[in-house]
């Protein structure tokens, strides 16, 4: 049995959309009443990452999942639950506790051209991390340790002078993917690493985490919105919707027998190349903003199998005969 | 709407809070009120008795919140020159410089916003060059120098419009004189506003010219063309509406320069406004009527800026006075 | 897993401020900006040594030699741009005036950019009611116009302070003036960067390293902003001689007896329609050049560093 | 009030209408602060009180006197003198003016505190019948008759019973006037605008002046003033700088004149403050550093008279053969005997916008000074300011400009160079505080001796003594310069006072 | 006749330094209501050929030569005013982001009013029926209340749906589609393909569909041109392109597909990254990253040719048919 790297327990996230104290004042009623805003991202999330396996994290704009990611890193900070590394509870650490974990978790970005500073050379970019973490090393290990780095990642150790523009988008990928490693971390974030990539830089580098994954024992959280990656890269899938997820389940069971009603019209809805695939399944309607904290399921507005409990009570997730979890009140009911 | 003038209350309170407190701290610091009411002859005994009676010798805060007291009942002091409230004084004044503000801004609306989608609908066009070269020169070129050619030029030179004053006025309703009912008012009107228009006209045509720019490479407008929509729909319709959201911001931060730049233009063309009688008030130290000039000022901006949000949240729909709190 | 040598990927030359370079090489008028506006530095600079007057030698300032038009009109060689009312040597005293406006200048900018680049930046960074507050501040600030400001401030010190002690300390209070005033330009700019900057996930990137926020701000967010700043730089210097001239020339600003630009224009402007027209003139001409060249430059930075400045 | 104004706005026009070639538009460089003409004394106001009073007798342009209110004069004995007044004058608000209202004239100027001083002479005003007073001094006075020029009766019905003089004050005489004046007041913005037209009703039928109507714009800026004239905005102006004077000249249309004027310019330096100043040889040098033609040729080109002492040549006490003198070596000896040579650091103040080119001549005079090794810290402020700092004696050398009330040497005497006294209010300006008994008593003497003969040796004297010691540094006599259209005849009514009779303009018609 | 016929188009960039080839060589034709569908990775030049077709390519680009006929009216040669004639009502265009396409200024109503006043002369009222009968036609519920509403307050989909609809408006004979769905999410993008492709087959609606979705392209496309720094590289029955490729380059990009490997293999990668238009290789500009590279397509460029079920501009492919045909003529 693999031993859980990253629990996650009823992480709760909302954002307050009006910062500004003046313009929290409304009319309800005919009184003047202070009121918040906010959009409630993630809505109770319970999530296991096990050493060595990729977790992917599927779903459309707004259902959370970076948000996620976020939290976990430490980047915001969640409204509610617990995210412990190992055994040890890491979502309530300032700064200087985390930095311990800082060294353990890392992450990877979604944007090449945004998430290298432009203003660094690679050599900057690759040295302030491993100096920071690693203040013992002389200067000549730290840049041993670089172009070492580099190399890993297919980019030439004499090109470390250049800046960020200077390279195309995968290859930044692959500089991003560097620094991540440079601190030596055994698990690692990707939000949507590939989806600002051409198709056929998009294997190159997911080429290179499966190699870093194999060499390393990495643990990935893999947040994307390709369920064709997914189908490739994931160990285990988990398919959220309005900042819950309503299905966990290893890669292969989702892919041939998904159960939620979501996971089945989102897997309908991929362009798949061979032409034999059926009808899409048709959702009603638009992924709604989560400006209310949501009663009962979060998929109810959207849901043909949708009854008066789903509107009421919101489904837990059940673990299912084929090693999957599904949240629906259907499933439970034997109606789906 | 009615919390988004809350709010812009809130601010406008703070802001003459602060404002107010400057002009005290001004007529408090400059100059002796007793010694101005009652002149030399007076013994020191007697004055210390009337500085007593008037609470000249209380504490800051409480002269302030006297002082405080007055000014919104309207009483900012008695001017030592004119002899008359200060704020009388400045009221009678205030017709004088909104006109010529108002004419300038007509100005710059009507000749900037031409000249600024010429310049970015056509920019390789002779004209639209030329319009830069001159606008680039134009911001140069300092506005009391404008004024000074102005004067110069068509004054003097040409005899063609009088260089100061404002001429024959008429009285509107009983409490505005008004310049722009007579042709002598026109005329003097029209040097003081047009250096006042030229100087604040090239950041106006630049920035409009900028912005359009901007919104033509927008997709929105690619998507007009590929309606096949006319050009002057496009470009009067779709681009010029988008244009005028920044414009109006800037326009209403320029609206403090352009109150600075009345002081300019007032001294130079002799205008009896605000400005003119700002400068005079410092030369006189006639400090009184400095502190009322500071706080009429500080409510002007007060209430244009309101304004300009107003207009903005009006124009832009996204920017929907809700999101302020309507 | 190494990679073989035929694997490495090899990155696309040529600099960032290459392109910039050799844009600006292309452009025969920014070429002569600079090179005018490092004309303008460089004769402030020297002023001293090029001044064919020494202006504190007390034989500097004759009556005698009052009002003397330029040599290739009065034929008189000693003065190259002839005399002001004073019997002062024009060219010696307009360098030494360009001297005096671009130091007031520069300074004033100087102190504009660290005010609102430090207010921008925490504002920005920090966000929240600390970046409500100062916002609301400088928009404020920013209505009332510095030139307003100036104007009022000026006034104000003349009248408490008595215009002995203003013509003593008018220098500094120029630039504190000008330079306290105008940081919202900056601050509003700075921190539209830095929030757009606060948006891209290298910060993101950095912020998961555990780098401290002060690092992050001044190391990582600053020289991502630099380009918008050198463009407000530019201008906002043409802008503060533009003021100190206008403050001058309604005698708010530098005295008679140490003039700037700006004074020697509003000195020279009672000989304008009496026949002594250069008094007047080549001041104003020097002060447009200088100010058209300093425009130009920020236009073009502006063109080729492509900046958002501020805007709601 | 607001109706008045819509009256007097409406009145305006028609007479705009109705007489438009009879108009005066003028800008002077400033208007009367207030319409008391016993507040303040000033140019402006004495400008004003010409206007819309009439005084009982007035200065005419060769320096004799001309009867005006007073029809003549008689000394009854040494401290007396007789006044016969006109008969059929009335005020403009149809109130007659009788002996009554020179006597109660006369009892307010002697509480006005500007015009105290010079009344202070006046012991007591008798009325003798309807149209006859006495005057009364407390000593033989020489200058009763120059006094008396200051006399501008005002209506006693009219302000009996709330004439209280307020120097800043807001009263009813400040704001309301009643005089036998050649114009009455329609309409006044304090500092933009005054409007006046003609009295219907003024006595002097024989005079040639012919404005109807006059509208006086206080324009400060030298430039704009003159841009004003040249543009034809307005007819008259008042002063011309004489910078511009060269331009104007070539004008087809203008007109200039020029008058030299009594005002003198000097500098005080100020003995209690600097003890180098104590040292005649000091002061002697710097007036012999001062080139005080070169000034007045390159400045003032040459609108005014180098002085070499106080008196104009007007004046009793002028002395012929007193030149100004310039001699740098010279001056420099005298430092280096009076041990100075490597000199020392001094401050000065000057007005910057009260005197002709005030600011410019303070400058020449600084790098004057610089040649004998005098480093002066100048500082030049709006007049507002400088005459507060002026009453402080704030710098070692300032500037003061003095036009004596009654175009006399000894009034120059009694406030610029006796020995400060706060009692008599001798030796108000003496910025120098220098202190000459000797001087003082001539000043004494001067003011009672009747003899004319006598008198000059005295004032003469005075010079003498001052030119010796070298206490002041007089510069020179500034000149009056006023610009008119050509068809507007002011040479005619111009004076060295610069009390324009503006009710005896002829402006010809075209 | 062909609707469309571009023939040898050429277009280039202008900069300060040189003229950049954005297009080169391109030529394709479309029938009437047929579909096709351009492929490209992002810098191909798909976008730019797109906008071509309507002369809307942004500054600086511009058509240095070619023709682009629709029917057979030349296009390229038009004047403003028969181009906007031209544009909407007979070619019309939906763009890739539906957020930053509608004018966020103008209300709905307004914008989908203004394209049919602009074309035909009708009234106000009818124009305004047409437009809510459209809005129904996309599936958009209560267009009523939709007219008088701005676009920020409609969902990303439901403003593609607005776009489809104002595209509709004047029934035009071709929708240029450029990436129309690659700024929505997945469950979204499947129903407004699904609209597309409705409307196109109810209507006889032929349609340009630029995608880098080989997936979305094979749903919807009759056709497919694959495009490679400014170069068509192949072209045929989107069937045929996908079981078949012929180039390199369309073989590398199907390949790397992860569905075309096992799960938890390494996918099969095409080395490099697309050339940007100022460093095109000489020869054919895939070489660089092409496994089979010669020395000769370093040099020249390969002519376009047919290889039985689609043309291809590659000497691999010309060369093995040049050697099919040698051992047919041998054979014969």
């Amino acid at each position: 049995m693999a031993t859980p790297l990253i629990q996650i327990s009823g992480l709760e996230k909302a954002f307050t959309t009006n910062e500004s104290w003046l313009s929290q004042w409304r009319f309800h009623r005919g009184k003047l009443r202070r009121h918040k805003d906010s959009i409630h991202a993630l809505n109770g999330v319970n999530l296991t990452i096990n050493q060595g396996e990729t977790v992917c994290v599927v779903g459309e704009t707004g259902c959370g999942k970076s948000t996620l990611a976020r939290v976990i890193m430490g980047l915001t900070t969640p409204s509610a639950g617990e995210i412990h590394y190992l055994d040890q509870r890491i979502d309530h650490l300032n700064n200087r506790q985390r930095m311990f974990f800082r060294r353990r978790m890392q992450m990877v970005f979604q944007n090449p051209y945004a998430s290298l500073n432009p203003r660094m050379t690679v050599y900057q970019t690759l040295s302030e991390p491993i100096s920071f973490h690693n203040p013992q090393l002389s200067q000549s290990q730290v840049d041993e340790q670089i172009d070492e780095l580099l190399e890993s990642v297919g980019i030439s150790a004499s090109s470390s002078d250049r800046y960020p523009h200077e390279f195309s988008g995968g290859q930044r990928q692959r500089i991003s993917l560097a620094r991540a490693l440079s601190v030596e971390p055994d698990f690692i974030v990707a939000d949507e690493p590939l989806s600002a990539l051409d198709v056929s830089v998009q294997a190159q580098v997911l080429n290179l985490m499966m190699d870093k994954q194999e060499e390393r024992n990495l643990s990935y959280l893999f947040i994307t919105h390709d369920l064709a990656v997914v189908e490739h890269f994931a160990t285990r899938v988990a398919v959220m919707y309005l900042g819950r997820i309503c299905e966990l389940a290893p890669t292969k069971t989702l892919f041939s027998a998904p159960k939620h009603p979501y996971t089945r019209a989102l897997l309908s809805a991929i362009p798949r190349l061979d032409s034999n695939t059926a009808q899409p399944i048709r959702l009603i309607g638009e992924v709604p903003t989560p400006v209310e904290k949501p009663i009962g399921c979060v998929f109810q507005a959207r849901c043909p199998y949708a009854n008066q409990r789903c509107y009421e009570h919101s489904p837990a997730m059940t673990l299912q005969r084929d090693g999957s979890s599904v949240a629906c009140h259907a499933i439970e009911e034997g109606r789906l | 709407m009615l919390i988004f003038l809350l709010r812009r209350l809130v601010q406008a309170c703070f802001v003459m809070i602060i404002i107010s407190i400057i002009s005290f701290a001004i007529q408090d610091k400059l100059g002796d009120p007793v010694q101005q009411m009652v002149g030399m002859t007076v013994s020191p005994e007697e004055r210390n008795q009337l500085r007593n009676e008037l609470g000249l010798n209380d504490g800051f805060f409480s002269q302030y919140w006297r002082f405080a007291k007055g000014a919104i009942h309207g009483d900012l002091g008695t001017s030592y020159y004119y002899k008359e409230p200060a704020l009388d004084v400045i009221l009678n004044k205030l017709p004088a410089t909104l006109e010529l503000a108002f004419c300038a801004i007509l100005i710059i609306i009507f000749v900037a916003t031409p000249c600024g989608v010429l310049a970015a609908i056509k920019p390789r066009h002779l004209l639209s060059r030329l319009l830069m070269i001159v606008s680039s020169i134009g911001l140069s070129v300092p506005i009391f120098i404008v004024a000074i050619l102005m004067v110069y030029v068509f004054s003097i030179e040409l005899n063609m419009a009088p260089s100061f004053g404002r001429g024959q006025t008429t009285e509107i309703f009983g409490l505005w004189h008004s310049g722009l009912f007579t042709k002598d008012g026109l005329k003097h009107l029209l040097l003081p506003s047009l250096s006042l228009a030229i100087a604040l006209m090239p950041i106006f045509v630049r920035l409009i010219r900028a912005e359009m720019m901007e919104v033509l490479q927008s997709e929105y407008i690619r998507f007009a063309w590929s309606k096949g929509l006319s050009a002057p729909r496009i470009y009067f319709k779709h681009a010029l509406k988008n244009t005028m959201l920044p414009v109006i911001t800037v326009g209403g931060i320029q609206a403090g320069t352009l109150v600075a730049y009345t002081i300019l233009t007032e001294t130079i063309f002799q205008w009896p406004g605000m400005g003119f009688l700002f400068m005079d008030a410092v030369n006189r130290v006639d400090t009184p009527l400095v502190s009322a000039y500071l706080i009429v000022v500080g409510g002007i901006f007060v209430i244009t800026n309101t304004l300009v949000d107003l207009i903005y949240g009006l124009v832009n729909p996204t920017v929907r006075l809700a999101s302020h709190g309507l | 897993m190494k990679y073989t040598k035929k694997d490495f990927i090899h990155p696309i030359p040529g600099s960032r401020w290459h392109h910039v370079w050799s844009g600006f090489v292309g452009d025969k008028l920014a070429i002569l900006a600079l090179i005018i506006f490092l004309f303008y530095c460089l004769v402030a600079l020297l002023a001293p040594l090029v001044a064919p007057f020494d202006i504190a030698d007390p034989a500097f300032m004759d009556l005698m030699n009052a009002e003397i038009a330029p040599s290739w009109i009065s034929g008189d060689e000693r003065f190259l741009l002839g005399t002001d009312a004073q019997g002062r040597d024009l060219l010696s005293v307009i360098l030494y005036g360009t001297r005096l406006s671009l130091t007031i200048g520069i300074c004033a900018v100087l102190i504009q950019a660290t005010l609102g680049i430090c207010i921008g930046l925490i504002a920005g960074y920090l966000g929240g009611r600390i970046d409500n507050f100062l916002m609301r501040c400088a928009d404020i600030q920013l209505s009332f116009s510095n030139m307003m400001v100036a104007i009022v401030f000026l006034a104000i010190f003349q009248s408490l302070f008595g215009i002995a002690l203003y013509q003593q300390l008018a220098m500094i209070i120029l630039i504190l003036v000008i330079g306290l005033t105008e940081w919202p330009l900056f601050a509003r700019t700075i921190r539209a960067s830095v929030l757009a900057e606060k948006q891209k996930e290298y910060v993101d990137a950095a912020r998961v390293m555990g780098i401290s926020s002060k690092r992050i701000m001044f190391r990582h967010i600053l020289p991502n902003t630099l380009s918008p700043i050198l463009v407000i730089f530019t201008v906002q210097i043409a802008n503060a001689i533009v003021a100190e001239a206008a403050l001058s020339f309604l005698g708010l600003g530098m005295p008679a007896t140490e003039p700037s630009l700006g004074s020697l224009i509003s000195a020279g402007f009672a000989y304008m329609f009496a026949g002594s027209w250069w008094i007047c003139v080549i001041p104003s001409i020097t002060l447009i050049i200088l100010i058209l060249v300093m425009n130009l430059l920020g236009d073009w930075l502006r063109d080729h560093l492509n900046p958002r400045t501020y805007k709601d | 009030m607001k109706i008045k104004v819509i009256i007097a706005c409406c009145l305006a026009l028609i007479l705009w209408n109705k007489a438009a070639a009879t108009t005066l538009r003028m800008a002077f460089d400033a208007d009367p602060v207030s319409l008391d003409p016993h507040e303040q004394l000033s140019e402006s106001t004495l400008q004003f009180s010409h206007l819309v009073f009439d005084p009982l007798l007035r200065w005419k342009q060769n320096g004799q006197f001309e009867p005006r209110l007073a029809t003549k004069w008689q000394r009854l004995d040494a401290q007396t003198m007789r006044f016969y007044l006109r008969k059929d004058v009335t005020f403009s608000n149809g109130n007659t003016f009788s002996a009554k209202d020179v006597v109660y004239t006369i009892q307010r100027l002697k509480r006005s505190p500007d015009f105290r001083a010079m009344f202070d002479t006046i012991d007591s005003v008798s009325m003798v019948d309807e149209y006859t007073v006495d005057v009364h001094t407390t000593y033989t006075n020489p200058l009763l008759l120059n006094i008396m020029t200051y006399v501008f009766p005002l209506d006693k019905a009219f302000y009996q019973g709330h004439d209280e003089i307020i120097k800043y004050g807001e009263t009813f005489a400040s704001s309301n006037v009643s005089g036998t004046g050649p114009f009455i007041l329609i309409n006044r913005e304090l500092g933009s605008r005054m409007e006046l037209k003609r009295n219907p009703n003024y006595w002097d039928k024989d005079t040639v002046g012919n404005v109807d109507h006059i509208i006086l714009t206080p324009i400060h800026a030298d430039s704009t003033r003159l841009a004003a004239l040249l543009s034809g905005d307005v007819d008259f102006i008042f002063p011309v700088s004489p910078i511009d004077m060269e331009r104007t000249k070539k004008m087809p249309g203008i007109q200039l004149v020029t008058l030299p004027s009594t005002r003198i310019l000097l500098l005080h330096m100020n003995q209690k403050r600097r003890v180098e100043f104590q040292d005649v040889r000091v002061r002697k040098a710097i007036n012999l550093a001062i080139n005080k033609p070169l000034i007045v040729e390159k400045i003032l080109k040459g609108y005014a008279t180098p002085a070499g002492q106080l008196s104009p040549d007007r004046f009793l006490g002028h002395i012929n053969d007193l030149e100004p003198e310039y001699n740098v070596s010279k001056a420099l000896d005298l430092m280096k005997q009076a041990g100075y040579e490597k000199g020392f650091r001094i401050s000065m103040m000057a007005p910057n916008n009260r005197y002709m080119n005030d600011e410019k001549v303070a400058q020449a005079i600084t790098a004057m000074l610089a040649r004998i090794n005098i480093t002066v810290d100048l500082k030049t402020l709006p007049k507002a300011q400088y005459f507060k700092e002026f009453d402080n004696r704030s710098a070692d050398m300032m500037m003061l400009g003095w036009q004596s009330d009654t175009m006399d040497s000894n009034n120059l005497f009694e406030f610029i160079i006796a020995c400060a006294d706060a009692k008599t209010g001798l030796g108000a300006y003496n910025a120098s505080e220098y202190c000459q008994p000797s001087i003082d008593d001539d000043i004494r003497q001067a003011n009672r001796e009747m003899n004319p003969e006598r008198r000059l040796r005295l004032l003469q004297q005075i010079e003498k003594t001052l030119d010796k010691d070298a206490a002041v540094v007089p510069l020179y006599w500034q000149s009056l310069i006023w610009a008119a259209k050509d068809n507007v005849k002011i040479q005619d009514i111009v004076n060295d006072q610069n009390y324009p009779h503006l009710g005896d303009l002829f402006i010809e018609t075209p | 006749m062909n609707l469309l016929s571009v023939s040898n188009l050429y277009v280039n960039f202008h900069t300060k330094e040189r003229e950049l080839a954005a297009l080169i060589d391109v030529s394709f034709t479309l029938n009437r209501g047929e579909r096709i569908a351009i492929v490209g990775e992002s810098g191909a030049g798909k976008s730019v050929l797109g906008f071509s077709i309507v002369n809307l390519i942004g500054k600086p680009g511009y058509i240095e030569s070619g023709s682009i006929k629709l029917e057979n009216k030349e296009l390229t040669k038009m004047s403003l005013r028969q181009l906007q004639e031209v544009r909407g009502k007979r070619i019309a265009m939906i763009f890739q982001d539906p957020m930053m396409t509608l004018n966020p200024v103008l209300t709905i109503g307004d914008q989908l009013v203004e394209t049919i006043r602009s074309h035909t002369k009708i009234s106000y009222k009818d124009a305004r029926n047409i437009a809510i009968e459209k809005l129904h036609h996309v599936q958009i519920a209560s267009p009523e209340k939709r007219f008088n509403q701005y676009p920020h307050e409609l969902s990303g989909g439901m403003r593609q749906r607005v776009i489809i609809a104002s595209v509709l408006l004047l029934n035009p004979d071709i929708i240029i589609a450029d990436e129309p769905t690659t700024a929505l999410d997945v469950t979204i993008q499947a129903e407004i393909l699904q609209l597309l492709l409705t409307i196109c087959r109810d209507n006889g609606v032929a349609l340009v569909l630029i995608s880098h979705d080989l997936g979305v392209v094979s749903k919807v496309a009759e056709r497919t041109l694959v495009m490679y720094a400014g170069h068509v590289v192949e072209e045929g029955p989107t069937l045929e392109i996908i079981n078949d490729p012929q180039h390199p380059y369309t073989q590398g990009l199907l390949n790397a597909l992860p569905q075309m490997t096992l799960p938890g293999q390494r996918l099969n990668q095409i080395q490099g990254s697309m050339p940007s238009l100022a460093e095109r290789p000489s020869g054919c500009a895939f070489h660089p990253r092409c496994p089979y590279a010669t020395q000769k397509c370093r040099q020249e460029q390969p002519n376009f040719i047919y290889s039985g079920v689609s043309s291809v501009a590659c000497f691999l492919v010309e060369d093995m048919l040049n050697e099919f045909a040698e051992q047919d003529q041998e054979t014969h």
